[in-house]
This record gives C-alpha cells, sequence and structure tokens, in this order.
C-alpha cells in the first residue's frame, strides 16, 4: 500500500528551542543570506517557528509554532505551475522538482503558508565551509524555487535500505532531521495510510486541527493545540 | 587468500569518488594518498560529545567521504578523507538521549569555519593591533618552552597563569596536575554566566557542590525562578526531553509550569502562568510561598531539615513574609501568592528551580538558600518529580578553585612586577566578557608574555604572544563527566571523528609535550592525551576491557542511587536582604537585564552564521543585537520600532535599536549578550552592541560571581542617530489576529 | 544626404548594441558601473555551483560535459577482459551505495607494486606513487549539475541491472568514454518497463 | 484634394529631419539601458531587484498587466467602431491598431522578464520530448501563453489588412529600394473591386473574431490574480474588473499618442477636436464603469469582512499603500470625470491631462492589485513589504521608451492615418477600377 507522509506539531511540547531550524539548515544544505540580505528579506529557513503574542504586560502571552511546508493533499502551489516543477507524488509529498522550475514564483504566491523560497542568487559557502554540504541533497541554484521536502532523501534512503534488507519499512525508522533533533519530541513524523502509525495516532487526537484549515488545502500536518491547566482537574484528569 | 580477495580487501581500503565537476581549480591541484579506508557515498555514524555548553551532550556525528584541501609535508592538495556532515544527538547518552539544541546543531560550523586559525601564529605587530605571522609548530613550541623555562626558578613558578573555560573530565585533571607539577598556582576559571553562587547554595543545603538535576518528568507542579531551563541555562537538552513528557508524556497528567521573572523568556513563554516580579526579589516570593504553607500547616518547619534551618526565622514560620509584606515588595497581589502557595504544596511532587538573573544580584546566594528551603519544605528533595544530584564517577580529583579573574588583574595592575609573568589562555574570552570595572584587558595588555590556545582570533586571544590552535572537538579526543541532567553516574569519553582539517593540535597533547621537554620535565605519565583518556577508562567499575564498547558507544554510564541531602544540622544564616543596584534609581530608573541570548549563550558561538542567521524565536531578530523595551514606557519615551536608542549606566554607555515587546516589566530593559565583538570572526565583528560592557562590577559578595542583574540604566532615544545599526527581523507581524485597525 | 546620414550611422548603431550586449554578458563590467564591488557569487575564496563562464554555461545548457582525459591510459579491455577482475573489486562501493566510486592507487600498488609487464602508462604509476600522490583521474560519467539527479548506484544493482546496460561494453574498451547518452528517456523507458516508480522525486531531489 | 491629402499624409514617410534621428537615437539608448537591465538581472540574479519573500511578484508583473490593458486600445475600439460604421473613426482606427501591436509586444515581453530561469522559458510551449513532460495545462501561465499568442497573431492581421492599399499607394509614388519593399508589403495591390471587396469582408470578419478574443485576454490576465487563494486576488469581479480597467486605460493613451502624433506629424487638419471629444465621451464612460468595480470589489471586501482580506484592505485604505490608493482614485476618477463631464471643459487639452492622469492612475491600480496582497498573506509572521531596486525601474522606463521608438519606427513605414479610408470607402478603388477598363478598352483600339 503506498505511503502517505504526514507529521504531527504537538505545541504543547513545543519549546520553541529551534533545534529543528537550524538541522534543517545542516541538513538540506540551506545557505546563509549574509546580514544585507536577510535585511531586504532573502534569508531562507524551510523550518520556521512562528511567534504570536497575545494579551498585553502583565497578562501576556507568547505563542509558538513550528511552520514547515503542509505537505498538501489539495496544493494551491502544484497546479499554478506551468511546467509541472511543483508536482504531487504518489506518496502525497510535494515535491518541487528544480531542473524543471523556470522561476515564475507563482507558486509561492500561491502557497497561503508562505513557505516557499526563491533563489535570488547562486548559493555561496566560504571555504571550507562548503565541506560540510550533504551530498545526499542538491544545491538549489539562481533562479529556483526551494522548499521544505520532508527530508525526501531521507525517505528515500529509508526505503531503499527496508527493500535491501528484506522488509517492511518500520514506523518512526524514518525521520526528518527536524523531527530526529525535535528536543520536546513535539513532532513526529510517519505513514498516515498505516492506522497505527504514532502520527495517525496523533492526527486524530481531538486537540489537533490543521493551519488554515478553511482554504482547503487539506495539509498533512496535524498542530495539536496546547492546553490549559485548570485546577479543578487537579493532577489527574480522566 | 587468493589475489581477488586480496585486492577486494585492500581496495576497500582506499576507494574514491570524484565529486569535483569540469573546470573545478581542485583539479589543478595535486590529490594526496587518502589516509584511511573510506566508502564515498556511503555514511557512517561516529560518537562525540558537543563542547559547546557544559552540559555535555553526547552527539553522533555523520561521516561521509570528501575531498579537503589540506596541506602535507608543506604542500598543498587535495585529499580524501572523511567529513564531519551533520551532528545529531547520540541515542544511547543519558542527558542528550538522541536529541542535541539548536547551538549543538550548529557545532559542525566550529570545524569548518572559514577563519578558524589553521597554524601556529606569533605576534608581529603591537599587542592588540591583531597582526600575527604564520610559524612552524617546531618554531612555535620551542617559543613556548623557552619562555616557560626562562621562568623555572622555583619563586618564578608562581607566576605561571591558567585562564581556562569550564573544563571537564581528563582536561580538568592535566590541567590541574600540569600547573601543580610546574609549581603554578591552580587555573582561574572564567566563565559569564557562572553558576558558583548555586553550586555554593546547594553545598550549603544539601551537601553537594554541584547544579541539580530535576526530575521534570514525573512532577506535577514546576516553579521556575527566573531558569531559562528550556534554552540557555544548565542542561537544556534533557529539560527539554523531560519538559515534553511533562507536558504530554503521561496519560491524563499534565502538570502545571508556573515561571517567575521580569523579562519574559523563551522558557517563560511555554509557562501556563507567567509571573512578573521585581528583580532581586525572587528569593523573596519564594519565603512568601514558605510562610503560607507553614501557616496553613500543609508542612512543618522540620520537613525542610537542614535547607530550612539556614533561612533566618523559618522554624518560627517566617513572620516577616507575610503575604502582604512580600506583595509590597514583589508587587504581586497576597491573593495571588496564597493561591500559587497553595497550588505549589498541594499539587506534588512539585519542584522548584532557581538560576539566571535570580543568582546574578547581590542577594543571589540567600534567593538560592530560600529557593532550596522551599524544595525540600515540600520534601522532593532526592524523591520521583523533584531535584536530585547526578552521581559522578571518581576519575579524577574534585577541581581546585583558583583565584578569581578580578583579584589577579588587580595585582598585575598594582604591582611594579606583575606577579603573572607568562600566561596560558585557554579558550575563554574575559576582555569581552567581563565588566570594565575589572580592567582585565588593561591588565592582560601588561603581562608580559600570553599564550592561547584558541581556535579564533577574539578580544583576548588577540592579545597573545603566541597562539598554539587547538583541535576543534570532533577532530580530538574528548570526554566530559556531566555535572547535571542524568539520574546516571556518566562518564563520556569519543575518539576524533575526522582527520585534522588544518594544522593544529589539541591542546592537551600540548601541554603533555610541554610537560616533557621542559627543563626540568614534570613526571606526567602520559605520552598523548589518548593514553590519559584510556587509563582513566580503566578505573571506571564495570567489565574490564571495555575500551572498545566506550569508543564505540561515546562513554561510561550506569545507573547509580540517587544522591541524598546530608541532614546534619547547619548553623543559622543571615536574613534575606534586599538586592543592592549600582546607581541611584534617580538617575537611572531602568533595571538592566543581559540574558544568554538563545542563538550565542555568553558570546562565545557568534562566529557561527548558522546561529546569526537563526531567528531569536522570541523577537525573530537575525544578525543583529537589540534591547527590549516594554511598549509603554517607550511610548512615554517617544521610542518606535527600530530607533537607535542609548543605554546608559555609570560605567558607560551603548547603542542599539529598540524592540517593543510586550512580555517585559516597564521598569525592566532587557538586552540579549553576544553580539557586539569587535573582533571575532568575519561573521561577528563589529555587529551589534555588547550589553556586559557597560556593566558594573557589582558581584555577590560570599562567591564573587558576577552580579550580572544589578546594574540600573537609563534610556533614550538618540536625536543625531550616529552609527545606524539596523535592526533585522525574520517576522512581519506581532500578533495571529490584528486588531481593528482605525 | 539624408540617405547618407543613415548610411554612415546604422553601423556604428549595431555595434553598439552589440557590444553593449557582450559587455553584459561576459565582463564583470558592470562592478565598475554600479559601483557595486564584490558580487554575490564567484568571489576567490567561496565555494558555489555558479558556472565558472558563460561559455560552460552555456554548454551545461545543452547538457554537453567535455569528455574525461585521464592521466594514465587505463586499459579496462585488459583488466576486465584477460585478468578477469570484476568491475566491483575496483569500483567497491557500487554495491553498498549511491557512488561507484574510482579507485585510489593503493588499489592499483596492491598489484603493479611488482613490475607486471613494463608500459610507460605503469612507469606514470610509479611516478605518481613515488611522490606519494594519488592519480588524478577524471570522471567520465555522471549528470551537469543542473540535472539535479541523484543518482544510487546500489539499488540498481539489487535489481540485477548490468553494468553494461548504462556504461556500455567496458571490457572492449581500453580508456572508459561515453558510450551512451544518459537522457531522462534512456532512464525513464526503464524505470517503466521495470515497473520501478518514475515519480520525479525518485531521481531529482 | 486627393493628392494634398496623401502628400500631408505621405510627408513623414518620405521626409526625414535631423530631430528625428535624435530622437530615434535617444529612445534606442534608453531600450538599451533597459536591455542591460535586464541581462544585469538574468547574470546576477533576481537578487539585484527589490523583490523579497514574501513580494514575490512586483513591478514586472505590474507593468505586463498595464501594456496588456494598453493593447485594448485600438484593436478593440476600433473594432467596434468599425462594426458600427462610425464614419468620424477613420482618421483613428489606425494609429489605435498600432498601439495594440505594440503593446501587446511589450506587455508579452515582461513574462520572460520575470522568470528566475528565462533561458528555460520553452518549458512553456508544448512540445513533444523526450522526458514525456508537457505544460501543465492547469496553469493560467500556460493560458496566457496561449491567449497573448492568439491575440497579437489576430491584431497583427486586423492592423496589416487596411494597410495594404496605403502600402500600394507608397509603391507607386517611390523609387529605388522603398520601391521593393512597398511592392513586396503591397502584396500585388491592384486596386480591383475583387481586392476591395475581399479587403472589406476579411476586415469585417477580423472585427467580429477579433472582439471575443480581446475581452478574453485580459480575462485570462485577470486570471493569473484571481484564480489563487491569496486575500483580495481570489475575486469573481476580476474578469470584467480588469477588461473594463484595459479599455479605461487603452483609450486614455490612445489620446495621449494622437495628441503627441498631431502635433509631431502637424496632422491638426485629420485630428480633429471633434474626435478628441468622442473619445473623451468613451474615457467619462470608462471612468464611470472602473468607479463602480472599484466601488463593488471594495465594498464586499470590506462588509464580507474575512479577516485575511481586511488585513489587505487596510494596508491599501489607510496603511502603507494608502497614499498610493487615493493618488489612484484622484487620478482615475476625482480628475478624469468633471474635465470630461463638463461641457465647457471639454478641450483637446484637457481630454490630454485627464488621459495621462488615466495611465498613471491604471499603471498605479495594476500595482496595488498585486503588491499589497502578497505582502499581507494568511500568516501574519510572514508579512513583507516591497519597494523597487534601480532593475525594475530601468525596464519599466524602457518599456516605455520601446513603445515610443516602435511608434517613431512605424510612423516611417506607413502613413500612421489611413488613407484610402478617409478618402471614404471605396471611391478610390472604384476610379482605379475604371482607369484600368479604360486602359484596357485603349489597348483594344491600338
Amino acid at each position: 500500500m503506498a505511503h502517505s507522509w504526514g507529521m504531527s506539531v504537538d505545541l504543547d511540547r513545543c519549546t520553541g528551542c529551534e533545534a529543528c531550524v537550524v538541522a534543517c539548515h545542516a541538513e538540506n544544505n540551506i545557505p546563509t543570506a549574509g546580514p544585507d540580505e536577510a535585511a531586504r528579506g532573502r534569508a531562507k529557513h524551510w523550518m520556521r517557528v512562528e511567534r504570536y503574542w497575545e494579551g498585553e504586560f502583565p497578562d501576556v502571552r507568547l505563542k509558538f509554532r513550528p511552520v514547515l511546508c503542509q505537505q498538501c493533499e489539495s496544493a494551491p502551489c502544484e497546479p499554478v505551475c506551468p511546467t509541472y516543477a511543483s508536482s504531487h507524488t504518489s506518496e502525497g509529498l510535494n515535491a518541487q522538482i528544480y531542473n524543471r522550475c523556470i522561476g515564475t514564483r507563482y507558486c509561492a504566491n500561491a502557497c497561503p503558508y508562505n513557505v516557499r523560497f526563491f533563489n535570488f542568487y547562486n548559493p555561496v559557502w566560504e571555504r571550507p565551509l562548503d565541506l560540510q554540504l550533504n551530498p545526499d541533497v542538491s544545491i538549489r541554484e539562481q533562479g529556483v524555487m526551494e522548499k521544505c521536502t520532508f527530508c525526501v532523501q531521507r525517505i528515500n534512503a529509508g526505503k531503499i535500505d527496508a527493500k535491501a534488507n528484506g522488509r517492511e519499512l518500520q514506523d518512526g525508522e524514518i525521520k526528518p532531521a527536524c523531527v530526529q533533533s525535535c528536543t520536546a519530541n513535539a513532532l513526529v513524523f510517519g505513514d498516515l495510510n498505516d492506522p497505527d502509525s504514532a502520527v495517525s495516532r496523533l492526527s486524530r487526537s481531538p486537540r489537533g486541527s490543521k493551519l488554515l484549515e478553511e482554504m482547503g488545502t487539506q495539509p498533512k500536518v496535524t498542530y495539536l493545540e496546547r492546553e490549559t491547566w485548570h485546577k479543578s482537574e487537579g493532577t489527574h484528569r480522566g | 587468500m587468493d589475489r581477488r580477495d586480496f585486492i577486494k580487501a585492500s581496495a576497500a581500503a582506499g576507494a574514491t569518488a570524484t565529486l569535483a565537476g569540469c573546470g573545478n581549480p581542485e583539479n589543478q591541484l595535486i590529490r594526496f594518498i587518502p589516509e584511511e579506508p573510506l566508502f564515498p557515498g556511503i555514511a557512517t555514524w561516529k560518537p562525540s560529545i558537543c563542547s559547546l555548553c557544559s552540559a555535555g551532550c553526547g552527539v553522533l556525528v555523520r561521516v561521509m567521504e570528501g575531498e579537503a584541501q589540506v596541506i602535507r609535508n608543506g604542500q598543498t592538495g587535495i585529499l580524501k578523507m572523511g567529513l564531519a556532515k551533520k551532528l545529531e544527538g547520540n541515542p544511547d547518552h543519558p542527558i542528550s538521549q538522541g536529541k542535541i539544541c539548536a547551538r549543538g546543531q550548529a557545532a559542525i560550523q566550529v570545524t569548518y569555519h572559514p577563519d578558524r586559525i589553521r597554524q601556529p601564529l606569533k605576534r608581529s605587530g603591537d599587542r592588540g593591533s591583531g597582526q600575527f605571522q604564520e610559524i612552524s609548530w617546531d618554531q612555535a613550541m620551542s617559543e613556548a618552552l623557552s619562555r616557560l623555562n626562562s621562568i623555572a626558578s622555583s619563586e618564578d613558578r608562581k607566576t605561571l597563569g591558567f585562564l581556562t573555560r569550564p573544563l571537564s573530565g581528563q582536561r580538568e585533571v592535566l590541567v590541574s596536575q600540569f600547573l601543580e607539577q610546574f609549581g603554578a598556582p591552580s587555573a582561574t576559571v572564567f566563565e559569564v554566566f557562572g553558576n558558583e553562587v548555586l553550586r555554593e547554595a546547594n553545598r550549603r543545603s544539601f551537601g553537594y557542590a554541584q547544579l541539580p538535576t530535576f526530575d521534570l518528568a514525573r512532577s506535577h507542579y514546576v516553579l521556575s525562578f527566573g531558569a531559562d531551563f528550556l534554552g540557555t541555562w544548565n542542561s537544556p537538552v534533557a529539560h527539554s526531553l523531560a519538559y515534553g513528557e511533562m507536558r504530554q508524556g503521561r496519560p491524563g497528567i499534565r502538570a502545571k509550569f508556573v515561571q517567575v521573572e521580569p523579562r519574559m523568556s523563551q522558557t517563560g513563554a511555554n509557562a501556563d502562568e507567567w509571573i512578573p516580579v521585581k528583580p532581586g526579589t525572587e528569593g523573596i516570593l519564594a519565603l512568601g510561598l514558605a510562610h503560607v504553607i507553614l501557616k496553613a500547616k500543609l508542612r512543618t518547619p522540620s520537613d525542610a531539615a537542614r535547607a530550612g534551618e539556614l533561612i533566618d526565622g523559618w522554624n518560627s514560620g517566617l513572620p516577616n513574609y507575610t503575604p502582604e509584606a512580600v506583595a509590597t515588595r514583589t508587587g504581586l497581589s497576597s491573593a495571588r501568592i496564597e493561591k500559587l502557595a497553595h497550588e505549589f504544596a498541594e499539587h506534588g511532587p512539585a519542584v522548584a528551580m532557581i538560576g539566571d538573573a535570580p543568582l546574578a544580584h547581590t542577594n543571589g546566594m540567600s534567593q538560592a538558600l530560600a529557593v532550596n528551603a522551599l524544595n525540600a519544605l515540600v520534601g522532593n528533595v532526592g524523591k520521583a518529580g523533584g531535584i536530585f544530584f547526578t552521581p559522578r564517577p571518581d576519575i579524577g580529583g574534585p577541581p581546585k578553585a583558583g583565584r578569581h579573574l578580578r583579584d589577579i588583574a588587580a595585582d598585575v595592575l598594582v604591582a611594579a612586577r606583575t606577579p603573572v609573568q607568562v600566561l596560558l589562555l585557554n579558550d575563554t574570552n574575559p576582555v569581552f566578557g567581563s565588566p570594565p570595572a575589572w580592567r582585565v584587558a588593561e591588565a592582560l595588555r601588561k603581562i608580559p608574555y600570553i599564550i592561547s590556545f584558541g581556535s579564533f582570533l577574539d578580544e583576548t586571544s588577540s592579545l597573545a604572544d603566541l597562539v598554539l590552535p587547538d583541535h576543534s572537538f570532533l577532530e580530538s579526543w574528548v570526554d566530559a563527566v556531566p555535572e547535571s541532567g542524568t539520574s546516571m553516574s556518566v562518564a563520556s569519553i569519543a575518539p576524533p571523528v575526522m582527520r585534522p582539517l588544518h594544522q593544529t593540535r589539541s591542546m592537551p597533547d600540548v601541554l603533555i609535550e610541554i610537560g616533557r621537554q621542559l627543563q626540568r620535565p614534570l613526571s606526567l605519565p602520559w605520552k598523548t592525551y589518548e593514553e590519559m583518556v584510556k587509563a582513566a577508562a580503566e578505573v571506571l567499575p564495570g567489565e574490564s576491557g571495555s575500551w572498545e564498547s566506550i569508543q564505540g558507544q561515546g562513554g561510561w554510564w550506569r545507573s547509580a542511587s540517587m544522591l541524598q541531602p546530608d541532614r546534619q544540622t547547619a548553623r543559622r544564616e543571615a536574613p534575606l536582604n534586599d538586592a543592592q543596584f549600582d546607581g541611584r534609581a534617580e538617575d537611572y530608573p531602568f533595571h538592566f537585564l543581559p540574558y544568554a541570548s538563545q542563538a550565542f549563550l555568553d558570546g562565545s558561538l557568534a562566529h557561527l552564521p548558522w546561529l546569526q542567521e537563526l531567528p531569536d524565536v522570541v523577537s525573530t531578530a537575525m544578525w543583529s543585537s537589540w534591547v527590549e523595551i516594554n511598549p509603554r514606557t517607550a511610548q512615554d519615551l517617544g521610542i518606535v520600532q527600530g530607533d537607535m536608542i542609548e543605554i546608559t549606566s555609570a560605567h558607560g554607555t551603548l547603542q542599539a535599536p529598540a524592540l517593543l515587546s510586550p512580555g517585559i516589566a516597564p521598569d525592566v530593559v532587557g538586552m540579549p549578550v553576544g553580539q557586539g565583538h569587535q573582533n571575532y570572526t568575519r561573521y561577528a565583528s563589529g555587529r551589534g552592541a555588547n550589553p556586559l560592557s557597560i556593566l558594573s562590577g557589582v558581584t555577590e559578595p560570599e562567591t564573587g560571581a558576577l552580579a550580572w542583574a544589578a546594574t540600573r540604566v537609563k534610556v533614550a532615544k538618540m536625536q543625531n542617530s550616529g552609527e545606524q545599526r539596523p535592526l533585522i527581523l525574520f517576522a512581519g507581524g506581532m500578533k495571529e489576529h490584528e486588531e481593528r485597525h482605525r | 544626404m539624408r540617405r547618407s546620414f543613415i548610411g554612415t550611422h546604422k553601423w556604428k548603431l549595431v555595434l553598439f548594441v552589440a557590444g553593449a550586449l557582450s559587455a553584459i554578458l561576459w565582463t564583470g563590467g558592470w562592478d565598475s558601473l554600479t559601483g557595486q564591488s564584490g558580487k554575490p557569487h564567484a568571489t576567490k575564496d567561496t565555494f558555489s555551483p555558479a558556472h565558472s563562464s558563460i561559455a560552460q554555461a552555456v554548454s551545461h545548457f545543452f547538457g554537453y560535459r567535455p569528455n574525461a582525459e585521464q592521466p594514465i591510459a587505463f586499459p579496462h579491455d585488459v583488466h576486465v577482459g584477460e585478468v578477469q577482475l570484476a568491475c566491483v573489486d575496483c569500483h567497491i562501493s557500487v554495491e553498498r551505495g549511491p557512488v561507484a566510486s574510482l579507485p585510489d592507487i593503493r588499489t592499483c600498488w596492491n598489484c603493479h607494486a611488482a613490475p607486471l609487464t613494463n608500459s610507460k602508462e605503469i612507469d606514470k604509476l610509479k611516478t605518481y606513487y613515488d611522490k606519494g600522490q594519488d592519480v588524478p583521474w577524471q570522471r567520465v560519467w555522471g549528470w551537469v549539475e543542473e540535472a539535479h539527479v541523484r543518482f544510487n548506484h546500489a539499488p540498481h544493482i539489487r535489481e540485477g541491472v548490468d553494468c553494461v546496460t548504462c556504461h556500455g561494453k567496458v571490457e572492449q574498451m581500453t580508456v572508459a568514454t561515453k558510450t551512451m547518452e544518459h537522457t531522462m528517456e534512456f532512464c525513464v523507458t526503464c524505470h517503466r518497463e521495470k515497473k520501478a516508480s518514475d515519480d520525479c522525486v525518485t531521481c531529482h531531489y | 484634394m486627393a493628392d494634398r491629402l496623401a502628400a500631408d499624409l505621405l510627408r513623414p514617410v518620405f521626409q526625414t529631419s535631423r530631430s528625428y534621428f535624435a530622437l530615434v537615437g535617444l529612445l534606442a539608448g534608453i531600450v538599451l539601458c533597459g536591455i542591460a537591465a535586464w541581462g544585469y538581472q538574468v547574470y546576477y540574479g533576481f537578487g539585484v531587484t527589490g523583490y523579497n519573500w514574501p513580494v514575490y511578484w512586483a513591478f514586472h508583473e505590474t507593468n505586463f498587466v498595464f501594456w496588456i490593458g494598453i493593447s485594448h486600445a485600438g484593436t478593440l475600439i476600433s473594432a467596434i467602431l468599425r462594426l458600427v460604421n462610425a464614419t468620424w473613426r477613420r482618421p483613428v482606427t489606425r494609429c489605435a491598431e498600432v498601439i495594440t501591436a505594440f503593446a501587446l509586444m511589450i506587455g508579452a515581453m515582461f513574462p520572460l522578464i520575470h522568470l528566475g530561469r528565462p533561458w528555460l522559458a520553452f518549458y512553456l510551449i508544448p512540445y513533444p520530448s523526450e522526458r514525456g513532460i508537457w505544460p501543465n495545462y492547469r496553469s493560467p501561465l500556460v493560458w496566457d501563453f496561449f491567449a497573448i499568442n492568439t491575440y497579437l497573431l489576430s491584431s497583427l492581421l486586423f492592423l496589416a489588412l487596411p494597410m495594404i492599399p496605403d502600402f500600394a499607394m507608397i509603391r507607386d509614388r517611390a523609387t529605388g529600394w522603398r520601391q521593393k519593399i512597398y511592392s513586396w508589403l503591397c502584396l500585388g495591390w491592384q486596386g480591383t473591386p475583387k481586392q476591395w471587396h475581399r479587403l472589406e469582408s476579411a476586415m469585417h470578419i477580423m472585427a467580429l473574431a477579433i472582439l471575443p478574443i480581446a475581452v478574453s485576454v485580459h480575462t485570462i490576465v485577470s486570471f493569473d490574480f484571481s484564480m489563487a487563494v491569496v486575500p483580495m486576488w481570489h475575486s469573481t469581479i476580476f474578469g470584467p474588473y480588469f477588461v473594463a480597467g484595459a479599455i479605461f486605460s487603452g483609450i486614455a493613451a490612445l489620446i495621449v499618442v494622437m495628441s503627441i502624433l498631431r502635433k509631431a506629424l502637424h496632422l491638426e487638419n485629420y485630428l480633429l477636436p471633434l474626435h478628441f471629444e468622442n473619445l473623451g465621451k468613451l474615457l467619462l464612460l470608462m471612468s464611470l464603469l472602473w468607479g463602480y468595480f472599484v466601488f463593488n470589489e471594495r465594498l464586499t471586501a470590506w462588509y464580507g469582512n474575512s479577516p485575511h482580506e481586511m488585513n489587505v484592505f487596510w494596508s491599501t485604505q489607510s496603511g502603507e499603500y494608502s497614499p498610493l490608493f487615493w493618488t489612484m482614485v484622484l487620478f482615475n476618477f476625482v480628475i478624469p470625470f468633471p474635465l470630461l463631464a463638463i461641457r465647457k471643459l471639454r478641450s483637446i487639452s484637457t481630454a490630454v491631462f485627464a488621459s495621462c492622469c488615466v495611465v498613471v492612475g491604471m499603471w498605479l491600480e495594476r500595482f496595488l492589485i498585486i503588491v499589497p496582497s502578497l505582502a499581507r498573506k494568511s500568516t501574519p509572521y510572514s508579512w513583507g513589504t516591497y519597494s523597487p531596486e534601480w532593475p525594475e525601474i530601468i525596464i519599466m522606463i524602457a518599456s516605455f521608451a520601446t513603445m515610443a521608438l516602435l511608434y517613431a519606427l512605424v510612423s516611417k513605414l506607413v502613413p500612421i492615418i489611413s488613407i484610402w479610408e478617409l478618402k471614404g470607402g471605396k471611391q478610390p478603388g472604384l476610379q482605379a477600377a475604371a482607369s484600368v477598363h479604360e486602359a484596357e478598352t485603349a489597348g483594344e483600339l491600338l
């Protein structure tokens, strides 16, 4: 049975430590824009931790929300691409095919989550920083759109490995860099077509909701809302 | 074996793949014969230990074959070698349990940093001119030896100084033995955000001079006084793991987490209840809670045992800490104090922790003792869901504390012939990190000869006369004995994961080498640091000959019995006095709160581009420093987001852009430490401002730790905005649902 | 009169256009024009996948890579044909990972330490070895960066795809040469025949 | 009479002043700068422009929509006027149709200019490749590709057909290389009744065919935006809204161009106040229509009060884009309306002034449709802003220069006013036919 890769983000666990952000940079050869370009809105973060303030001092709250490509089942970015550079895979990923991309940036406009990033320049690494580059991920050149891939290189490697050893993929065997690094285990990745997988169970949680669900994009990332503590419920809730 | 097998075997020892494309300049360079067996395209995972902070997280390093430009016997060429590609947590390691923080993820850039010192340097210009010339290791070693031999007489030997970052494991042992045998005073440790106060407080309250470990995963109520334990304090990764479990790990049980601090930290943002109190009154609140608990007879004074006896008026129920009294001093409502106290006592197991700013006041010690007493009162010390102390394997004696940096500097400056003739400097940056009042830079300039082991030229090591660059931790033998973060007894040990990229040598090896080559050689029993670590590992309990397995899994660990606090009675202590602040409130109306930045800690990581471009999770700022200020205060001062403002204390002034943040008290201005380096690689130099540069030299009297939260300042909008330092924010909006526009 | 005006000026105009365009394309003359020194890429001690020249960009656009010129005329026919070595004996990681790997000089030296035959190619090998250097083999196969192909040898071999299928009859070659073009059609046809996935991300990521 | 007419209108074709060369040289220089700026953008990457995350569309796309809009000047107007057989149209039609052709060519350049990798633009063309991949026909950009090409082709035909008799006229007057060229251009036009009949019917068919094409093109351009779920883009009104705006800006452009030609080529006797007044009335109508659409769009958005849309709405009404927005309202409605509505104020100069305002205002309108929506999308964390850098500014200036340049060049090739039409329907043709017949009979006599 085909896989359908999905993720759940437990906002009650997330501490906003941003390990996922740096892990993503390390895994996916995301170049550093530098101060000047960052100031001009060219910093790239496939994974970002959004923060939103609520209320005013002293009754103020701060909410964190890790946002990455939601790998929508009906993705606004896909139909608008004139060259199929942004297309749906048989395993439900929103693939971004760099070599097919001509840089209309239409997909980024259509994406309500603003998780697509454009290569304004050819990326640069000051030697010997380039020795860290991950050979399993290609380097995106100028004029190409890029975004979170759910670490497709790890998915492919995992499948190849499982097949080589003649076994089925285990739940939790494949971990994108962000999930692997998440210090509070807030991120869980897995196969939504497997009803018993951890991610499937979490996605069915009553706390679960999708980002901008009303837009009908059918994201495959589920956000589990942060809970509030009630004295009444004490330490033992039903 | 027949010829085919022979070929297979040997070919395995030398596979390569040409990753270089056409027209690539490397193709012109000569290629060296690889020095290790390699399988291109196939990743191997090797254990190591993250050395960016003292938490000592075990990591796994993804190593793959790659082509590096190296120098071999004076010739530049391309060498195929195993290169570290990514760091991940070591799943077997008791502290990291497969995770590492953002800083740990970026630690790999230390090794590949373009501005790393690639071979020994000798000062060619004046002190601080930053002019050095590259020299060979032989030359460098003879330089160092001649200097050390020149102070060989028994009297002079006392004039060898050793200034270092906090060391752990065998490095600590080696340094102290080296100095002891040389006849020099023991090493001086400098760290901006040190925890000496808490260690000392824990020694008095519980008998252990080490940081506490918190069993958050099993706790039902967590009350934190200022400790940014999820971000930068103590052992963040271990805390985060436990925090996740505390929130959602137990079906039907979700602990409450309350954070007490005047400026909302990353940790505070996660609290169910965030309580801003006046700076320096956290301990008073703690005793206020204790008062309510005792008054309501939820516990008896004796429950707190020794920790309680240390507190003045404890057995008489802390009469001076009635909710009303505490309310006026902390700025909270007495009702809220009552409620908090009852929750804390009734929803056990509950744990209170104190860290960061509350310890960095003049009354830091008594504040820590107060929180310790509160913990003891609810009886969570050494219990599940409470606090306990990590048992440490006995390899290497307890560290001997050296003299205080401030005192050394003072002596150097007054004495005609300085008491420090030669200073060994190991990877610490007091010129950046110490308050101007200590006059450290001035003193260092007066020291005749400074040898630095640093990998980068920073404000301090650029004053050195000789630089003997250290390996990065990925290139050297690493070991650590974590102080906290786990209930197990841990000795992390790991071999190098890759060959050195540059002409560097690991500091311990250099020390051993020097020790052997001195005119009066030291009797250090090892030829290399590897031997020393191995020897230490031998004495670890457990099946002997496990050296391979130790190297394989990255260390030694076994579950040990929790350390119980010793219950012998202690002498009474002075009452909890109010925090003293530098600068009169009339002249300097604001409390100045520097804090360890999530990306750079004390600034030692400001040279890593990934961390520079990491949007601070609260402010979303990249590549910049900022001053957090309450919107109402800003309005009164006519300041809007991004304005350059001037922060002035009695000891100096700095300029930085303003960041309006609802999460900070109106009478407090906060500023992250880390930026403002004059000279620290291309990525950090001349960027932003350094809050430490305007701090007063006030210290916590009993430990001499820097009271970095005890400075008052005034704030003014800059009229002639001279040097504009842009505030680079990643985020646009502040709130998810903007209020209706006019 | 008017016509002569055109006659004398139109070529200047044409030359001006041509000159301006070539200036844009070939030179870094922008830096002087715009005063912005140090353009974002191609500064000396940085790594960037950018092309080193327009010419290279153009050749890559057409998927052209210059044929490899090997420092030593390695005779595959002898080693595979006569000595009966298997490909994997030297290209050791082909069965285990993505890259087939080129052998380094230590592999050669296992046999050639002893002078098996006397040829000047083997002498070249010896000189490299004596200088403590590796042989700078050049890569024959592979795709241009812009193709963004992440090919993995191992699974293909496990599926019983013979080396010859993609690399031609190496045992009849001396120095390995590109005998077929690895176009997308080439790959996709086989994938479809073998019912292998033809998702784009199977190879492009 | 006919001779004076021909002489006046053909003067520009045969006489060229030095100042003309100066003008062409200047314009060509500006165009080159534009090409250079684009080359710079291609060579160093889009980073040299002001584009950023999340505002990935800005100036180039604005110019694209703007020029496609301008292109609705000619064809549509002249087609309508032809069909209703409004006689006053005759001096106007050609310069209108010329605008269409050139505006389209310029507009069609911008989709290429705005690409991150323009050298791969051929992926948009459906051709069988070994990859077995075709363009994505679900993408509005591909619809654009076809729509614009169709429109360009048809309006070029529509422009070229009525030129044939005039080419022939020039052929008859010209000598040397010009004669060769024009005798080729006029496709052997003899002015036989048959040819006249074919030309007329062809023009009639084209006029009918081009109307739906013109409407569809700008509707499809509007789809580039309305198809995407972006606040204030995703609107059903965009189709007609864009078409109306297009005709609006088109007429304005036409008036401006006519006034320039009138002065430059001394056509005071042909482009009469009447024409400006009639076109002015049309402009007034469109101005009202445009105002109506804007009112509709804004009101529904505001009344609907969807939080996502309100963020964009307020950023234009009272936020950082409000100055531009109110300037647009001023230029597109507040100024043109009285100038064109009040009879006392009507004059050539006022009509021209109003038109200039409208051209600027309509450009702003395109910008305000595109940029604020992208800068204020659904997650406030990712809000941004945009300000142009010099490359896109220069490219924009160059696009206007291109228009002027092409116009200057074409005015050398053909009379910018259709002579035979001005002579009034078929008479000249009949005369021609008659003369031919006489010649034949004469031949028999000899």
